[in-house]
């Protein structure tokens, strides 16, 4: 990674969450849930942070966090240098503004009551003082930005398909002309046939608008697609972060190589012998002392059943977290 | 062991048959307790506990002996000093004994068989006192109990009757439990009314309190309950479409509607009112109401004193007879009425209260009355019917009732009548007239001039309106054959009955 | 060091001379619902061989459960209705048999495995007891041999500890552990025909690869046709011999995998293959490319159109292919496509 | 699992604690004098006022309510006021009827509503849901007491097999306990059998559309099979909820059962003290009833543990 | 602007509702049927006073219970009443009973659960409150309170809402917890939307439905238990004809004039179910998913 002098747009600093499990006789808190346990990373301008990782890894959370829809438990959260890990509802309001959210499931994330014109309008009833008709205005500027028919305003979501409510949460994402926005997986519930719509609108409104995304997935081929950078989660913790090339051309992480050797490919003739990863991810409940990775990481040694492995630069602008590199 | 198994009329709330008038406590009361004297069916008094009495020539001292072999429940023996304590807390509770300690000089056991009362003037109802067959009957009790405060309830239920009061089997709501007191011995002569040989024939009687009449006629029909007290006359054709049921009415005497009006507050504090409503009313709508079949009841019966008794007259009862609303419009207007309303206290889990309440609603709405009717159960009522405040403060204007005809029969007993103010019964009328012509019978001896009397006195009360009598009928009992010597009398008693 | 080789030998693993053990003719599965009949499934045919693994690819909704439940019997009737076709397996007609004979074939010659291992297991019930009660069903064993059998299975699917898994439930065990036992679950009466739908969608990628592997070793092992349900064209270019694409109900295209993937005949089949950014280790130009995009949705199955059900999001569509459905034929050797314009359709580079 | 329930039980301290001061509050904030109500039919003014005297009745309502509080610890609520009896001992008197009463129910109910709804929800849309669930409605639709004369009508009059009214202890007689408690079980279960029934078939159609059920059909098992190995163990966890919840509407039902067929319980004493307004009676048997509406509840939100093996506490 | 949709779309939304009511009829024809007879008890009920029939506090003692005769469709009662114009005006008390507690029940209900689901500070507090007033069985509880308040209508409604109460409370506090971690809600938040406004535009609508459906219930309960209450005397006056004390005055007749149960007890039956298909029928067709509250 280059150096810049610039402050990044966003900045997470060692960020936490752990969500307690209460119970016992007073119920208090029995054990915790390490969902996200001090992750690092920064969102440049006009750039996209890919986040990847498994099931329960922690992603969605840091999401959630970055937006204050959680409270983080520690750590810090920098927005254009303002830190906003613990400001109030009302302090954040201003903030808002300039980091939106689309989320992964375009049933759930649009209220099925609203018309899709309303859904749009919300945020800029939130924010500003339009008239009624330049609200309208925008709001079909916005549909028509994520190519969805101006008609289309006074229908329901229940009338739209998924891709189609998926730009609707792009439109709404984009009514404040955010500088950043977190998609949380924003496509993987799509078919793939609408995938590739969703992938491509995006690409072109970060292009128009500079956009940047931090893009949340598990399937590592859209990530690598789409983003600029990329981070590798497991089990709450970042284990490496770089630009896409590098990451792709050599993984230092062993949990990343493995990874990568584990997405089948869509071609017959590449057909490989698989090296398979054993076991299961551990439960966050009781992350396993010292290295995450060690229950499974082929190479495990010693050192990695002590002492937790700090990401630390292994190469030029590559970050990894492993004793062994 | 042969059982009687009865439906009472009532829940059997209170054990102390002093303490209160409820007739079932009194019902309960005859069968623990024991009586000095005792009325037959020729409503004349004989000697129970009593083996007889002498009069001094001035008729001021009486001279109560006590028969052999008389014992409590808790195995000690009747003495003359349990008797003294027992009148006397009787004599402070109820209405005819205050009476006569009112005229005693002393009451005292001269040895442990003989009891000795001293009038301070003669007194023309010492014995019909002493043998009074209805609430409250001076029963007798253990000295140690009696000695408790008349205000209080007895904390034991030790009599010397023909049954033991059961307390740990007592259920209220449900069950009271009596069982033969075989120490008991009972007069020679055949059970006549309250006299005569109380013999127990059975070894257990008891009491299952059914409220719903509809289930208790059918665990009659069923043979669950020997005896009915009280089944509504509507559910008699059913009861006796079974040949093995009996219904007959055990008391010959009747009892009497009562339509009790409240003195102290405005509209009925007016004679005129009072007299408004007697026009408005007619006795067959509340009969029909209540009694369902003319077979029980009379058409009409205009006697305060009721009908069929020594002192049945018809004087003064034309408003009563002929229903005239124009007359009680008139009447209500000149009482001034102003449109207020006026409170009905309706018990509707006693259907005879109730049908009363409904049916005199109905008429004093008909001649302009604001009527509202408060609805509660029996229970309530008792407590409400005592409140002295004004209507709108928790009292009332109007509560229904009745009486057994052995409570009305006469001047003094018939409690209804009094007019002593603040100290009468509930509604509180005063009128010196009244009063003065109540003791005059009481004091006199002879018995044309008593009726005498009970003219004059049954003329004041139609123009003075104490209650409405609204109307003479039978209670009629259904017993199972397999029950064996009912006796007819003004109270249901459980002696001298056997079942196979 | 824990590492799983599996070793490929590349080529089709069935024997291509023996008969397919499960052969389905002109099925047509329909649904009469209140907006109309739904044709899930419209006239499929296809067929597989012991030891062969069939991949069926699809869009979400174009009837892939749809023609694995009407395999099973396990639809509803009504809704569902067959309008026609033959089930045939081992020379019988499953859409004639009888409730009973079917229950005799299910979980035992023919098994199938569900998308979601989650949902799939019973929660209340034991690993020990819901694995067991088909081996008692169908094999007559006492609990305690079934009991055995299962730990036997358990272990085939490479589960550690079989004998403590038995007495824990499902919640118990993680997703891959689950998909295991499901799998185990469908292997234990050892079964002709397997039926798996969307075995590892649900599934992180390194779990995928764990239960990929596994299926693959157990057709080696046992010889079971598997039919592999799946919409990730990756999984189907890893594990299958063959192919069927199938679009709004239909089978647009089948031939053997390799076949399929570098000559493609139908347009959607391609768009499919298109769509869907693949991995690559050369960055030369990869982000600067778009992703080629199918226009339009899925049209509902109430109402298809006359024509080709893809006309509408086809960039090669003629009044033709509006007109008249085009007729399942051979465009090359054992290659069948649903298509007019095959031939006139650009060439083919990924 | 034991710090679980200590904690439960602990956690019912407050709730009944909150019953406690409510309904003391609720009796004692009414209009209506006790102290008239005891003195009964001739208490002079005077005596009223002794007596209120003695009750404390005129002491601040805290301390009314803290010295209730210290003798309703110690097992003491007070004396009848109607009947002067201790209110333990009436509630005591009364307990065997009551519990027997709504146990057969329960027994009843559940053992026939849970294959009904279960049939229903399998033969879903057919007639014979249509049916079960017309009924269920309708055992929700007939008040009580409607249900209660229609069976005297029936089982009693025309075919003479039971008897009206009345209750044997089942220690006493137990063909007479049978004979007693079938008609009033039968009536009020209709209520109960009809929420048990719907809740059954409501779960079970949830069920039925589960994963784990398509499974479970996939292996070959019988219908009957899956229908109660698989779903209904999958569906207890809600029933039995339903089934503890529903003991206030059996509650309720029982004190107009109870006055239907004169059965000496709770039901009845209920009444009689309510329409008595005997204050002690009351709030004794609202505590009973709702402690032991608590208590109940625990114990099947405890049961959970033999159903789901997911639950533990 | 979200003005202007509405604006544009009134008619359009109301066509939409319409067409929504009219399909949800033609799945349920058994919820056609509970409207209907609902609507035929209602109109009969109110209609009373307008038929011609005798007053149904009109007594006439000699021409007590008597069999039906045109004169008396029902025949009368014990005190000579007349027993169809009492069956049909008990009708008003019923349906005002049941209808007031319902909306009672669901409004109070609906304001503390949505502050309890919302306003954490409060909620423990609130929800133990709730807990101990529902574990009194609500019959007992209402029983109770009409005893000691005396009996009238305004009574026996405020005894019959207390205690339906929590249970609309814990319906609308799930709820709207459940709500609160919907992705909807949390884009709301994201995109800046208040808390109030969070409450009314993305909470509050969607906790209606279920509410109503509730509250068909209640009302069906209400109905029931008006009868319950004026059946053990203590309930509405006994004076005013309503079913309950209808059947509670002539329950001794039972066995001689079956009619005077049954006559009552039938058009009860119906009316609660009426509401109860009518509850169910909104029920399926509001959310298929809520068949598992009963
Ligand atoms: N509110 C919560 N309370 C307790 N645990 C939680 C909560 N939210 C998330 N978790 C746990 O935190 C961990 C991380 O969850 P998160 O949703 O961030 O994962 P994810 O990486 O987004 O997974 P997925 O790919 O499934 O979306 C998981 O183990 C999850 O169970
Ligand atoms: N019971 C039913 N009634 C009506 N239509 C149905 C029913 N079940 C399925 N369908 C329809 O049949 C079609 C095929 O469904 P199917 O489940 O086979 O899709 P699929 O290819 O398996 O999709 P997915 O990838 O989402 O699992 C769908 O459009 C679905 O809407
Ligand atoms: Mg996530
Ligand atoms: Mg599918």
């Amino acid at each position: 990674m280059t150096e810049t002098s610039e402050t990044p747009l966003l900045e997470v600093k060692n960020l936490t969450k752990h969500f307690p499990i209460r119970g016992g006789l007073r119920n208090r808190e029995q054990a915790r849930v390490y969902a996200v346990d001090g992750v690092s990373f920064s969102v440049h301008a006009g750039e996209t942070l890919g986040i990847v990782g498994e099931s329960g890894c922690g992603k969605s959370t840091t999401g959630k966090a970055i937006l204050r829809l959680e409270d983080p438990t520690s750590g810090q959260i920098l927005l254009k240098g303002n830190d906003i890990t613990h400001i109030s509802r009302r302090e954040m309001h201003p903030y808002r503004q300039q980091m939106q959210v689309i989320f992964q499931d375009p049933y759930a994330s649009l209220n099925q009551r609203l018309r899709a014109g309303e859904i749009v309008g919300e945020p800029l009833g939130n924010y500003g003082n339009l008239t009624p008709t330049e609200r309208r205005e925008k709001v079909a500027d916005l549909f028509a930005r994520v190519g969805l028919r101006q008609d289309a305003m006074h229908r329901f979501p229940y009338e739209f398909s998924g891709g189609q409510r998926q730009r609707l949460g792009i439109a709404r994402a984009l009514a404040l002309n955010p500088e950043i926005i977190i998609a949380d997986e924003p496509v993987s519930a799509l078919d793939v046939s609408v995938q590739a719509q969703v992938v491509n609108l995006m690409m072109d409104l970060q292009e128009e608008l500079g956009l940047s995304y931090l893009f949340i997935a598990h399937d590592l081929a859209i990530v690598q697609h789409i983003s600029h950078r990329i981070g590798v989660m497991y089990l709450g913790k970042l284990v490496e972060i770089t630009d896409k090339q590098s990451l792709f051309r050599s993984p230092q992480h062993p949990y990343t190589e493995a990874l990568l050797e584990s997405v089948p490919i869509p071609d017959p003739r590449k057909r490989k012998a698989r090296k398979v990863l054993k076991g299961d991810v551990p439960s966050p409940l009781k992350p396993p002392k010292g290295c995450n990775f060690n229950t499974r990481c082929p190479f495990a040694v010693d050192r990695c059943f002590k002492e937790e492995p700090e990401l630390r630069e292994v190469a030029p602008g590559h970050m990894a977290a492993c004793h062994l590199r | 062991e042969s059982v009687l198994k009865i439906v009472p009329h009532a829940d059997l709330r209170n054990v102390d048959p002093i303490w209160t008038t409820a007739y079932i406590t009194r019902n309960h009361g005859y069968l623990v307790f024991d009586t000095l004297f005792a009325l037959d069916e020729n409503l004349e008094v004989q000697p129970q506990m009593a083996a007889g009495h002498e009069v001094s020539e001035d008729g001021l001292t009486y001279t109560i002996t006590l028969r052999d072999g008389l014992s409590f429940h808790d195995g000690s023996s009747v003495t003359a000093e349990d008797v003294v304590a027992s009148l006397k807390r009787w004599g402070a509770r109820d209405g005819m004994g205050q009476k006569l300690m009112g005229v005693t000089a002393s009451l005292e056991a001269a040895d442990d068989k003989t009891v000795v009362l001293t009038l301070s003037e003669s007194y023309g109802l010492v014995l019909q006192s002493l043998g009074k067959i209805s609430s409250n009957v001076p029963f007798i009790m253990p000295k140690r109990l009696a000695d408790t405060d008349p205000n209080a309830q007895v904390e034991e239920i030790i009599g010397s009757g023909p049954f033991k009061f059961v307390a740990d089997e007592w259920q209220p709501g449900n069950q009271v439990v009596y069982e033969k007191f075989d120490e008991y011995v009972p007069r020679e002569e055949p059970a006549s009314y309250a006299a005569g040989g109380k013999v127990a024939k059975v070894d257990r009687v008891e009491w299952r309190y059914i409220p719903d009449a509809a289930t208790a006629s059918q665990a009659l029909l069923a043979g669950e309950v020997d005896y009915y007290e009280q089944p509504a006359v509507d559910l008699l054709p059913m009861i006796q479409s079974d040949p093995s049921i009996n219904v007959e009415t055990v008391d010959p005497l009747g009892t009497q509607g009562v339509i009790r009006f409240n003195f102290k507050y405005p509209p009925f504090d007016d004679k005129k009112a009072r007299q408004a409503a007697l026009w408005a009313v007619e006795q067959a709508d509340y009969m029909y109401s209540i009694m369902g079949d003319p077979a029980y009841f009379e058409e009409f019966c205009g006697a305060y004193f009721m009908c069929g008794g020594p002192y049945e007259t018809d004087v003064g009862s034309e408003a009563l007879r002929e229903k005239d609303i124009e007359k009680a419009k008139a009447l209500l207007a000149e009482s001034g009425y102003d449109g207020r309303e006026v409170l009905i206290l309706d018990p509707t889990d006693i259907p005879v209260a109730h049908g009363q309440s409904l049916v005199t609603a109905q008429a004093l709405r008909e001649i302009g009355m604001n009527v509202k009717l408060v609805a509660m159960d029996w229970a309530t009522m008792t407590s409400r019917r005592a409140v002295r405040e004004a209507p709108e403060d928790g009292g009332w204007n109007i509560f229904p009732t009745w009486w057994l005809a052995a409570d009305q029969l006469n001047p003094v007993t018939n409690i209804s009548v009094a007019a002593s103010g603040d100290t009468a019964w509930f509604g509180w009328p005063e009128n010196q007239k009244i009063e003065d012509l109540r003791n005059a019978f009481a004091k006199e001896t002879d018995a044309d001039k008593q009726m005498e009397i009970v003219e004059e006195l049954q003329a004041e009360l139609y123009d003075f309106v104490p209650y409405i009598p609204t109307g003479q009928y039978y209670q009629p009992t259904a017993f199972r054959d397999n029950v064996e010597g009912v006796l007819e009398a003004p109270v249901p008693f459980f002696w001298n009955i056997s079942v196979e | 060091m824990t590492e799983d080789t599996v070793l490929l030998d590349r080529g089709p693993s069935a024997d291509a001379g023996t008969d397919p053990v499960l052969q389905v003719e002109d099925l047509r599965t329909y649904f009469d619902t209140r907006d109309g009949v739904v044709k899930a499934v419209d006239g499929l045919d296809f067929s597989v061989r012991p030891g062969e693994i069939l991949g069926v690819v699809g869009e979400s909704g174009c009837g892939k459960s749809i023609t694995s439940l009407s395999v099973m019997q396990l639809l509803p009737r009504p809704p569902a209705r067959f309008a026609s076709g033959r089930i045939m397996f081992k020379g019988r007609d499953l859409l004639q048999a009888s409730e009973d004979e079917m229950r005799r074939l299910r979980g035992n010659e023919i098994s199938m495995i569900f998308q979601d291992p989650m949902s799939s297991l019973n929660p209340v019930l034991s690993i020990g007891d819901q694995l067991t009660e088909a081996i008692i069903l169908h094999q007559g064993l006492s609990s305690k041999q079934a009991m055995d059998h299962a730990i036997e299975m358990l272990d085939l699917v490479h589960i550690p500890e079989p004998r403590r898994r038995l007495k824990e439930y499902p919640h118990q065990l993680s997703g891959g552990m689950r998909q295991r036992v499901m799998i185990a679950m469908a292997l234990s009466c050892n079964p002709s025909v397997l039926i798996a739908d969307e075995p590892t969608t649900a599934l992180d990628v390194t779990i995928q690869a764990q239960i990929l592997a596994l299926m693959e070793e157990i057709r080696d092992k046992l010889k079971t046709a598997i039919i592999l349900i799946t919409h990730d064209l990756g999984v189907v270019a890893e594990m299958a011999d063959r192919v069927l694409v199938m679009y709004a109900g239909r089978k647009v295209e089948e031939a053997d995998v390799v076949e399929i993937f570098e000559r493609p005949q139908h347009p959607y089949t391609r768009g499919l293959m298109r769509s869907v950014p693949r991995l690559t280790t050369d960055f030369s130009e990869a982000r600067e490319q778009r992703l080629s995009e199918i226009p339009g949705i899925v049209p509902a199955l109430t109402n298809l159109p006359k024509g080709c059900t893809f006309a509408e999001r086809c960039a090669f569509a003629t009044d033709r292919c509006r007109a008249e459905y085009p007729a399942i034929e051979p465009k090359k050797p054992d290659h069948v496509a649903a298509c007019w314009e095959s031939a006139n359709l650009p060439d083919w580079t990924l | 699992m034991y710090a679980y329930i200590i904690r439960r039980l602990i956690a019912t301290i407050p709730i009944m604690a909150i019953v406690a001061v409510f309904v003391f509050m609720l009796l004692h904030l009414s209009p209506g004098d006790p102290a008239a109500i005891i003195a009964g039919d001739f208490a002079t003014e005077d005596q009223i006022i002794k007596i209120r005297e003695q009750l404390g009745l005129n002491d601040p309502l805290y301390i009314q309510f803290g010295s209730w509080l210290v003798n309703l610890l110690q097992g003491d609520m007070g004396q009848s006021i109607y009947s002067g009896l201790p209110v333990t001992k009436l509630i005591g008197q009364r307990i065997e009827p009551t519990l027997m009463l709504t146990l057969c129910t329960m027994v009843i109910a559940i053992t026939m509503a849970i294959p009904l709804g279960v049939i229903a929800a399998w033969k879903v849309g057919t007639w014979i849901d249509r049916m079960v669930m017309t009924l269920a409605v309708f055992g929700f639709s007939v008040p009580v007491f409607v249900i209660g004369y229609l069976l005297i009508l029936g089982g009693s009059r025309t075919l003479g097999w039971f008897p009206v009214q009345g209750y044997t202890s089942i220690f006493e007689s137990v063909p007479g306990f049978l004979s007693h408690i079938t008609l009033p079980a039968l009536t009020l279960g209709a209520v109960y059998m009809a929420l048990i029934a719907r809740m059954t078939r409501a779960t079970m159609l949830e069920v039925l559309n589960e994963d784990y059920v398509r499974t479970a059909y996939a292996k070959g098992l019988a219908t009957r099979k899956v229908l109660v190995k698989h779903a209904l163990k999958n569906a207890m966890v809600p029933i039995s909820t339903t089934i503890g919840l529903g003991v206030a509407l059996l509650i309720g039902g029982v004190v107009v059962t109870e006055s239907v067929f004169a059965i000496p319980g709770l039901g009845r004493l209920t009444v009689d003290a309510v329409l008595r307004t005997d204050y002690p009676v009351i709030q004794g048997v609202i505590l009973v009833f709702s402690f032991t509406y608590v208590l109940l509840n625990l114990l099947i939100d405890l049961s959970y543990v033999l159903f789901d093996p997911r639950i533990r506490y | 602007m979200s003005l202007h949709v509405q604006e544009l779309s009134f008619g359009a939304r109301l066509k939409h509702r319409a067409r929504v009511v009219a399909e949800s009829f033609k799945r349920n024809p058994t919820m056609l049927f509970g409207v209907v007879v609902l609507l035929l008890m209602a109109v009969l009920a109110f209609l009373a006073p307008w038929l011609g029939l005798p007053e149904p506090m009109q007594q006439s003692p000699r021409d007590r219970l008597q069999p039906p005769s045109p004169d008396a469709l029902f025949g009368t009662d014990m005190y000579g009443r007349d027993l169809f114009s009492r069956v049909l005006h008990g009708g008003q008390v019923s349906l005002v009973v049941g209808l007031t507690v319902a909306t009672l029940a669901t409004s109070f209900g609906l304001a503390i659960g949505l502050v309890s689901g919302f306003v954490r500070s409060v909620d423990a507090v609130i929800m133990r409150l709730m807990d101990a007033l529902m574990s009194i069985p609500s019959i007992l509880l209402a029983i109770a309170l009409v005893a000691l308040w005396g009996s009238s209508v305004p009574n026996v409604i405020l005894a019959l809402t207390i205690p339906e109460i929590p249970r609309v409370v814990r319906l609308v506090r799930s709820v709207v917890l459940m709500l609160r971690d919907q992705l909807y809600v949390q884009a709301a938040i994201a995109c800046g939307t208040s808390t109030p406004r969070i409450l009314i535009r993305h909470i509050l609508p969607n906790t209606i439905p279920p509410l109503i459906v509730q509250a068909t219930y209640i009302c069906a309960q209400a109905v029931i238990f008006e009868a319950y209450l004026s059946f053990v005397g203590a309930g509405t006056p006994p004076e005013i004809p309503s079913w309950g004390n209808i059947m509670a005055e002539g329950r001794m007749f039972f066995f001689q004039s079956v009619g005077i149960i049954l006559y009552p007890g039938a058009f009860l039956a119906l009316t609660v179910f009426a509401i109860n298909t009518f509850g169910d029928g909104l029920r399926d067709s509001l959310d298929p998913r809520m068949q598992r509250r009963v």
